[in-house]
């Protein structure tokens, strides 16, 4: 394992210490390991908070800012937070107006928040959950509320973070986050896996030639294993599963992510838009705002995932409001 | 009824027998899941074990203070979930010095309530209820049957046992490895080692006592 | 090789077509392979024109827009583009006060943009060129000229960009831009190589625990092989090459640029940062202004480059000020 | 004096044979640089290949459009140095037909100064200037001691292979290699390679019109 660490077991800590030493516009609580704005709790604005395992470099951490979330509770590599960091950054959050709590669907995550929420009630805070599940192929059309969440976690607090700098109430923000996570669809495709510096080795295999279709934020296995295809037939392939679920028709309009899971080089990222931008205008669908880069990954994976957000007049106003989180920025 | 027991003895086992086994426990992990469960366990165990001086000595709080601390600490599914094992179990004996097979059977009720209630995983799912469970049932079988309690606790372990077992050929519906369908079977599940695992050294500490 | 490539010949071409549709503020010329903002040229604006070979995302097309550059000349992956290119960019960057060309130094792009140059000025365009040197282990000290451009770029484009934007003329846009350049010192390590498409195997070898310090941005190697130490070590071994080198001193404000190669996760890159930081505290340097991401790579290789730029009043003011490209945004 | 020359095959000539040895110049590129050095080459005179009906039919034309396509198209180091070679060999014999001695020591001067001029390389510093000068010196040497065309020619086709062969124990100074010092030693540099495969096909192709 080649890796840019010092003690395997305290990367987290180590990266959040440099984080916030980067970044003056966040601070580290002491409570507990949690990342806000230097400036929350925001007073009259309804708080955003997610949380997650780490490793998915620039979430979770990296969307902390202005317009996105206000704080984050931040786990090991690829391992929910305890319900005491969730608690903590839903206080930290809590400016008066409730907190929403917007974060993907992992067993983990849910019982962890679930405990926050007790917790936080007991403090006279009111927190609502919105839970994302984007990713396609996890589970099946019918089942959707077993799906994980992925890259489209990040629109949903685009969105949801939005509505609660317009001022939007709790209820309204969390029903802007829901309409935009039932919007979302996801699905990944991986082609090498990654290493978890206290493991030390890959934590799947996969053959020489050999793609994993529907994997998982962590290296879950998706839908079949098979060879790896020509970049346009991946992007068909991924569309083929991930259009119809919506389902998308003509003349609609959507929010269009292509995120790198790690090691893809950008240049794959646009060769992948290319096709699916001409798939969609075949299809007569248009794509009105695009986000291309490492926006949700594991690590150092090589592969993809493509999301697409289906919109609307309040989802585009919203999408079109100013961001300056870390790593998401919005003129 | 046991004699008075040693709280801090009976914690200092369970913490000692999951880093005994933390890398058996990581491996059976890695072959269905993402090969953490060791590592978690001992992580969060290792800070009960660092912090225990400064606990009161009664069974009761030291059981809830593992239970915090796990929640507290060691985040993913098995904060909350043997988070709330070993707060449930606490509860049951708060302020007890001797247990009597009430209370070894309140424990195990408690404990087997309170994860379900917070995982909704069955018997059956592959998880460390097939060992709870497998484990409570035989307590109170074999109870109900006029054992005393030291033959119950053997019951009760050598129901541990197969209760791990018998994940070994079951799919997962709990956790990452539910993700893999049919792949999930031919391996114990890693929760339902380290239950057993638990189970076991807290029977062996009680009966040191009876 | 496990990409996702159609033809491994047209890689470029079709990441230049993805990233157009993308984008909808950038635009792809007919006549040469060259992306331009736009709205290029803007009138009354002197042009920021660069370029260089592929395989380095976001460089350079990424930097196109507002505030930083106008045209970028787009070659193979690490192949310089042809004359012809520049030459096309100065066109489409020209708004009427002339162009400046801010690259890196490599021999073939200093060929290619002396030629376009002397083509262009048969045009009655003016065009003045700062040459980016910042990569202190690819010569040595007195032999600053000889030295490659790597990371240190983005901040001249930014400076270079900022005085543009700000109404400055060739001379003083030149001016900030060389001041930049000057005032500016990068090296990396790797721990991986990469794969060019069209040849299919990596670029070089390192052995199980080697790193090659020292590293330039297509793999060139650097100062030394050695074996992998933990992050703080590399840090402070980098700091003890780049630091003197300018040099900085107690009371110096810097800009620090760590840029991953690739692959490395950004929480590797926030770890090296963390003692970065503690070793600029003990010197009294203080941070002024920091990124930290996947600003400058070589395709999927594993490592980092570390930059300081130290700055003063001018260069502060510069780097403070907005910025709109698809990939560097700052509010 | 040749016979008029056929100056789409002797083009023609030029991209086959760099075509035919573009995986070895790629190779002995990567020992030391980047290892494209024959898919640059072979992708810039497909170009040429592509477009050659539609151009002129006579040498100086065709060598100044050689050189314009390799200058447009491939980019690196190489678009100025080989686009600057064909532009300048092209500019010494702009209309003729036939050539004589004068005109391929015109052709070989052209297109040194050229080359040296551009990028700045001497003899000795592992590029295809030492192909290129060793060439260059041979003809003229040859011619002037009295040899005729041919015999200048084949002189000249031997001290291009001797100049490209005594670039293996160079430690190059120019371009990609420069950077491995010491390291660079050892392999045949690959645009003097190419510079060699270049001169013995268009010597090859001029001594046939004789
Ligand atoms: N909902 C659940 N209820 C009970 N046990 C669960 C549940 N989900 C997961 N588990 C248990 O958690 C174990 C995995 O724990 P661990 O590896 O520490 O967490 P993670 O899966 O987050 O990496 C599984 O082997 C299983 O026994
Ligand atoms: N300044 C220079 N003058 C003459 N020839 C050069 C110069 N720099 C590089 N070369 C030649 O270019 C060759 C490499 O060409 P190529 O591999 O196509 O380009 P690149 O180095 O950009 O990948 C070297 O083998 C050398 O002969
Ligand atoms: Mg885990
Ligand atoms: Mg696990
Ligand atoms: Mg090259
Ligand atoms: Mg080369």
């Amino acid at each position: 394992m080649k890796k840019f660490v010092n003690d395997p077991n305290v990367v987290v800590d180590e990266m959040v210490e440099g984080y916030v030493m980067a970044n003056k516009n966040v601070r580290a609580l002491q409570e507990a390991r949690v990342v806000a704005r230097q400036d929350a709790p925001v007073k009259g604005k309804v708080g955003i908070v997610t949380g997650g395992g780490s490793g998915h470099k620039p979430a979770f951490i990296g969307y902390v800012g202005k317009g996105m979330c206000d704080a984050v509770a931040v786990g090991e590599i690829f391992t929910s937070p305890p319900a005491h960091a969730f608690y903590h950054a839903f206080k930290a959050a809590d400016g008066g107006r409730g907190v929403a709590c917007l974060y993907g669907n992992y067993a983990g995550d849910v019982m962890n928040v679930d405990m926050a929420v007790d917790m936080a009630e007991d403090d006279g805070i009111a927190v609502k959950q919105v839970i994302a599940n984007d990713d396609v192929p996890s589970a099946p059309k019918g089942k959707e509320a077993d799906r994980r969440g992925v890259a489209g976690e990040i629109l949903m607090w685009k969105i949801g973070g939005a509505k609660a700098e317009k001022g939007g109430t709790l209820e309204e923000v969390t029903a802007s986050a829901q309409k935009a996570i039932n919007n979302t669809r996801s699905m990944g495709v991986g082609l090498s896996p990654c290493i978890i510096p206290a493991v030390g080795k890959p934590n799947f295999t996969l053959g020489e030639n050999e793609m994993e279709v529907g994997i998982g934020h962590h290296g879950e296995p998706g839908i079949e294993k098979m060879d790896i295809r020509p970049a346009d037939e991946v992007a068909q392939m991924m569309m083929d599963i991930v259009l119809p679920d919506l389902p998308m028709q003509s003349g609609d309009e959507l929010c269009l992510l292509i995120s790198g899971l790690g090691s893809t080089p950008l240049m794959e990222l646009y060769i992948l838009y290319r096709k699916v931008g001409k798939i969609l205008e075949d299809k007569n669908i248009s794509v009105y705002r695009s986000y291309v880069g490492d926006y949700f990954t594991s690590l150092e994976m090589a592969g993809v995932t493509v999301t697409l957000m289906k919109l609307d007049a309040e989802l585009k106003e919203l999408l079109d409001m100013p961001a300056d989180a870390v790593h998401f920025k919005q003129l | 009824m046991t004699r008075e027991i040693n709280a801090k003895e009976l914690v200092l086992g369970i913490v000692n027998v999951i880093d005994e086994n933390k890398a058996w426990l990581s491996e059976i992990d890695g072959a269905v899941g993402d090969g953490d469960h060791g590592i978690n366990m001992a992580k969060g165990l290792s800070m009960v074990r660092a912090d225990l001086n400064r606990q009161p000595d009664d069974l009761g709080s030291l059981l809830s203070y593992m239970g915090m601390t796990l929640l507290t600490h060691i985040g993913g599914a098995m904060g909350p979930i043997y988070g709330t094992f070993f707060m449930k179990m606490g509860k049951a004996v708060q302020g007890k010095k001797e247990l009597e097979i009430a209370d070894v059977s309140n424990m195990l009720t408690g404990a087997l309530e309170g994860v379900v209630g917070r995982g909704g995983a069955e018997v059956g799912d592959k998880t460390l209820v097939d060992t709870l469970s497998a484990a409570k049932g035989a307590f109170e079988k074999a109870a109900k049957s006029g054992k005393d309690l030291g033959e119950s606790i053997d019951e009760m372990m050598a129901a541990a046992k197969r209760g791990m077992e018998s994940t070994k050929d079951m799919v997962a519906k709990k956790g990452r490895s539910s993700r893999l369908g049919e792949r999930s079977k031919g391996t114990i599940d890693a929760g339902a080692a380290s239950c057993y695992l638990i189970l076991t050294s807290m029977g062996e500490s009680i009966t040191q006592y009876l």
